[in-house]
């Protein structure tokens, strides 16, 4: 394992906790108005996908965008303010937390209907090779999204045309306070279907940010040799509640058990276990490294705060492209 | 008499419907979950059973074929959506199919089922989550739209609706839920294709559905304090769309004005005015108007948002327009135009 | 093998190739004025899949369902007059070729929208389920509606909930002139994907009407002990046009040999000599029932010719059920 | 100059924009199969390469997402749905996606898209295969919607549409596939958003859209045969709908007579009538009216199918109810009224 990129990696990832522990803090001054899906709890994919990818790769994900948007290189302050509503945001406010995109980092979409991201990640990978562009596109979706009919269309249209993308499953268990057994046969298992596409696929541990990794650079070199797509899946889990900043355990659509089986399994604790137990890092390292963070944070928060709102004039603006 | 909150009313006439017909079930994604579409379903599930209260995958489409197939058995399938917008998934089965088959099969099969249709507004939900789409719904024959604006009006279509033998499309407002009102307790119907005269006037005549009734209602207060005496049409259906009471009501008071709850290009105010245009031009002291969401897609940010939305002051000034009068509202007046939110308890996300 | 049912079997695909040649006929006359989708070269299916169903099942088609209809037991005459445009059609002329109904017979819908049967035939299952009602819902589509979303979420709602219901897809290799080359990858499998949604899945020759009658029993037990769908897939031909009453081979969008390999093996022919050689039948006897079955679908049309029209007022009729 | 056939306008507008920006492309059901999309295809696949033309699955809902986002990385596709019906499948990513990516995005992603729907009728298609949804999509800010009327403006509004920074709906009647006339063979572009003055006249103003601008001049003329001189505006876009040349004719003419596509309720003449009451009720001699599609699902028999469809006869009989006149139709006026296929040539099925 590479030393440097597993520190690297753990940083992002508490660097993301940070941010949404952040929000999730600073929610109820409602001033972040707009629904808000929190990633605490499912760093390791953001960070261990997104890793692996290279900075020209684009990155597409769904209502749960932030660890995504920010492993993918999204700019934090953008970020906040357009949580904030701001004209500083990285829609200027009109997109909101559902609609995060950051060009320049190669994250080109986030939209809050399920599953509607995965065809356009298709058609992305697929207008990169029109263009005869080296570019892997991975979409990030929750195993809700299996369910809907375009998932299984982009995957027939995907294998088709050998696409170089990486459909990226997050099995967090849960659609909203649906478990799967609602939803979902005990019987099916998307790995099987996705083959059943001719679409290799792997799964890897969702909480363990190496074998994420792993499991992607795996897929980047099945789709340099065979040039096809890779479905990827991994189990994870979300910490708080579905849309909003709190925990909504008292509601218990989610056993105790299992909530405290996943929050014991946490991935940046586990990383940061491996960190010292191989001496990669200390407590001191990790603290000072912690703290700047705190700063960077704190600071874009700030940022987001005292920005200013769009004028009411841009109401109309930004309607067609002229 | 007894007062319910909107929500609340929708899960009696539902609760009321599983109870007195075996064949009526109840789906939807969160249907049986602790939130239960905002209350509307809650309880349902553990006093029915989840053989008739249940949840399903994120299979809008399928589900509203699902729904459609098992009316052609027997059953009355209430399906749900919680925004109008995981809706558009299903416009195929909505349309082609469950709108068309008592004719395509020249009467040997109708589609007993409702599709409630949750529109979303406010808090930042943006451009996917807060479309108001029901003038599309409206312009198909086949279906029948429906758009409670009280909590009585929603028990009583709710009921009618579940009991009608054709598609009915259920629209409720997102901001209506927590709305309070009498709601009596025993089994009753409001007709489908009725409008209602929620205040009587004879200065002009206020069209509109929904939500917007009631910001309607609040700006013919307004008005009433400066002397013009408006009645306010809550058209509670949009198709069947009853025509007799707007146009009695205008020809009565000569002027129209229409606040639409959704976007007024090519939308429902358009058809209003046509409406009576084409029936009592000659009765009319002037143009019938229109006011509705600004024609733009819904921004997320509050400093935007709440810029494109009909409020009273906006619905007073189109009227006094209309009226040839100007009107300058008090500070009080002003306070009751809402931002982006229902009430000052809502604390979102939704 | 049942002798009976093997004879029985064998007049009724030639009646359904009889009366489709028949409209294939009488189409330039230019009075059946409405799309039509034969099935010749496709009679194997629909009579092997409804032989094995009993009256009370359902059966649900889509464009090409002429066969669906008359093998479920469909009644000819409102068939014909349908297509006819007439008062006495199964649908008063309201519907047309694309959609036959005969509730009698349980053949309860046949649209022309790709799929969208599918998920109403899932629907037909739950709602006898839910009823207590012992009933077998069969739905027959084509390879190409299985690239629709909507037969993969019927696939998985159907399998959540056990469904006693078949899905019959017949792989005529071609939707309209597009093969399945520029549609489905190589490495594409039906049978896999239904397998994934924890479906049993099974195959027959599709113009060996025993073959599948035998996949249709051998699913129909399969429900009766597991309480769950099964998915069948039968590879067949279609003889002519997509749709109208012709032969396009002229178009080459299939090649020759292909053509020909399937029309040697005629599920019609195949049986024919089956009877033969086993001596269930003989020339004559095939020749007298061939007979019987042209009188009567001349009959049929002279019915659907000489009936009526419905009155213009009918425009305004059964829109809205009371 | 050089007469084409309307799909060989299409085809050559197509094939234009191919040749001229390599970021084009064409894909849809059967695009390059013999048919062509009835012809409007025909041969681009082997001129222009199978990695630019080229058949998809029947994904309708995925395909228009990979559109988009083919669009979002610097393509411009033109996406082809054989009927309209079919892209009902595709609404949530017509509607949520590609009309509010530009906004949603405060202006960063354009999504430079056409999808063209082609609108059926006749020879017994019934109910699934012959809607007519354009008012659906003109209630959207964020798509552009465009019906030419004419082979010259199919292909000069084709090639707009494709070089246009926006989605484009691109609708195109079954019956005008086959539909004679003038065709420039160079470049040219006919502005999205600009009605046309079909025929001037003085008398009334009749508008209209898509085939039935066809229709609408036939009346024209045979009214002019009785002495009406009616001034005929061929709309051509539904957004950005030009009301001010509709305003102007009607100024003039005093008189609107709307002739829909569509269905009228909540229709595209609901809008024509409210734009033009709004702005000159004053100037207005008598109420606008309108016809259209019978507010009925389309049946498949032809007994039925034929009345429920605008004619000149029943054109003309509304424009001179308008004027106050009474016209008798000789035979032979009346013959123009067409049956259930476009020309006695089309022997079925479509
Ligand atoms: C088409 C559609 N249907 C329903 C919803 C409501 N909804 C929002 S998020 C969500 C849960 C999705 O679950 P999953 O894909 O597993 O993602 P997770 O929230 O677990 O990250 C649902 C049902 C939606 N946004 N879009
Ligand atoms: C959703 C949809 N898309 C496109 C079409 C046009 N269409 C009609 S039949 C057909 C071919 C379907 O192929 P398949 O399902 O294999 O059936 P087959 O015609 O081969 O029997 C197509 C594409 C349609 N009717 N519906
Ligand atoms: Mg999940
Ligand atoms: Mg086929």
């Amino acid at each position: 394992m590479d030393n440097k990129l597993i520190k690297d990696q753990f940083f992002q990832m508490l660097r993301i906790r940070k941010v949404e522990l952040k929000i999730s803090e600073l929610y109820p001054e409602e001033e972040m108005r707009c629904p808000v899906h929190l990633s605490v709890g499912q760093e390791a994919v953001a960070v261990g996908v997104c890793s692996a990818l290279q900075k020209k790769d684009i990155a597409l994900s769904a209502h749960r965008s932030h660890a995504h948007y920010l492993a993918k290189g999204g700019d934090l302050k953008s970020m906040l303010a357009e949580l904030y509503g701001k004209k500083t945001g990285c829609a200027e406010g009109k997109g909101g937390s559902m609609h995060l995109i950051d060009l320049e980092a190669g994250l080109i979409a986030a939209v809050p209907i399920v599953g509607s991201t995965i065809p356009i990640a298709v058609g992305s990978a697929w207008g990169n090779m029109m263009q005869d562009k080296s570019v892997t596109t991975a979409v990030f979706f929750g195993e809700g999204a299996t369910e809907t009919g375009v998932f299984h269309e982009s995957l027939g249209f995907a294998s088709l045309h050998n696409m170089p993308m990486i459909f990226v499953c997050e099995n967090n268990l849960y659609s909203v306070y649906s478990s799967l057994e609602v939803r979902q046969s005990n019987k099916r298992n998307n790995i099987k279907i996705a083959e059943g596409h001719g679409i290799v696929s792997l799964k890897g541990e969702g909480n363990d940010v190496s074998s994420v990794y792993g499991v992607i650079k795996e897929s980047i070199s099945i789709i340099k040799k065979q040039k096809g797509p890779v479905y990827v899946e991994f189990d994870t889990y979300r910490w708080l509640e579905h849309c909003g900043p709190n925990d909504d355990d008292h509601l218990g659509y989610r056993k105790d058990k299992e909530v405290k089986k996943w929050k014991i399994n946490c991935p940046i604790e586990k990383t940061k276990d491996y960190l010292l137990n191989n001496k990669l890092a200390d407590e001191k390292e990790i603290q000072t490294v912690s703290l700047e963070l705190d700063d960077e944070i704190e600071e874009a928060f700030e940022f987001a705060k005292t920005s200013p709102f769009l004028d009411k004039k841009h109401l109309y603006t930004s309607i067609y492209s002229d | 008499m007894r007062n319910l909150k909107f929500f609340e009313a929708i899960r009696e006439a539902t609760a009321i419907s599983l109870r007195d017909d075996p064949s009526v079930y109840l789906v939807g994604l969160g249907v049986p979950d602790p939130k239960g579409i905002f209350g509307t379903t809650e309880g349902l599930q553990s006093e029915y059973g989840a053989d008739r209260v249940f949840d399903m995958p994120i299979s809008e489409n399928a589900m509203t074929g699902v729904a459609i197939g098992s009316a052609l058995v027997g059953m009355r399938p209430i399906l749900t959506h919680q925004r109008v917008e995981f809706a558009l998934l299903s416009m195929e089965q909505i349309v082609n199919q469950a709108a068309k088959w008592f004719h395509m099969t020249a009467g040997k099969k109708n589609i007993p089922l409702v599709i409630r249709m949750i529109i979303g507004r406010g808090w930042g939900q943006g451009a996917q989550h807060s479309q108001s789409l029901e003038s599309w719904f409206a312009h198909i024959p086949g279906l029948k739209v429906v758009m409670p604006a009280t909590p009585y009006d929603a028990k009583g279509l709710l009921i009618s609706a579940v009991e009608d033998n054709n598609p009915v499309i259920f629209m409720e407002h997102r901001w209506l839920h927590n709305t309070f009102g009498e709601v009596p307790k025993r089994k009753y119907k409001v007709p489908l294709g009725k409008a209602n005269i929620i205040k009587s006037g004879k200065d002009l005549t206020i069209v509109s559905h929904s939500y917007m009734s009631i910001e309607a209602l609040k700006a013919a207060m307004i008005m009433k304090e400066h002397g013009i005496d408006s009645e306010v049409i809550d058209l509670r259906s949009l198709r069947p769309l009853d025509t007799k009471t707007i146009i009695k009501s205008v020809k009565k008071t000569k002027r129209l004005l229409v606040v639409d709850n959704g976007w007024t290009r090519f939308g429902v105010s358009a058809e209003i005015i046509s409406s009576v245009t084409e029936k009592i031009f000659d009765e009319l002291k002037c143009s019938p108007s229109r006011i509705g969401i600004e024609d733009v897609p819904l921004p997320s940010t509050r400093a935007l948002a709440v810029h494109a939305y009909p409020t009273p002051s906006k619905i007073v000034k189109a009227a006094a327009k209309l009226l040839g009068l100007q009107i300058k509202l008090s500070k009080e007046q002003k306070k009751s135009d809402p931002l982006d939110q229902p009430d000052q308890n809502f604390t979102g996300p939704f």
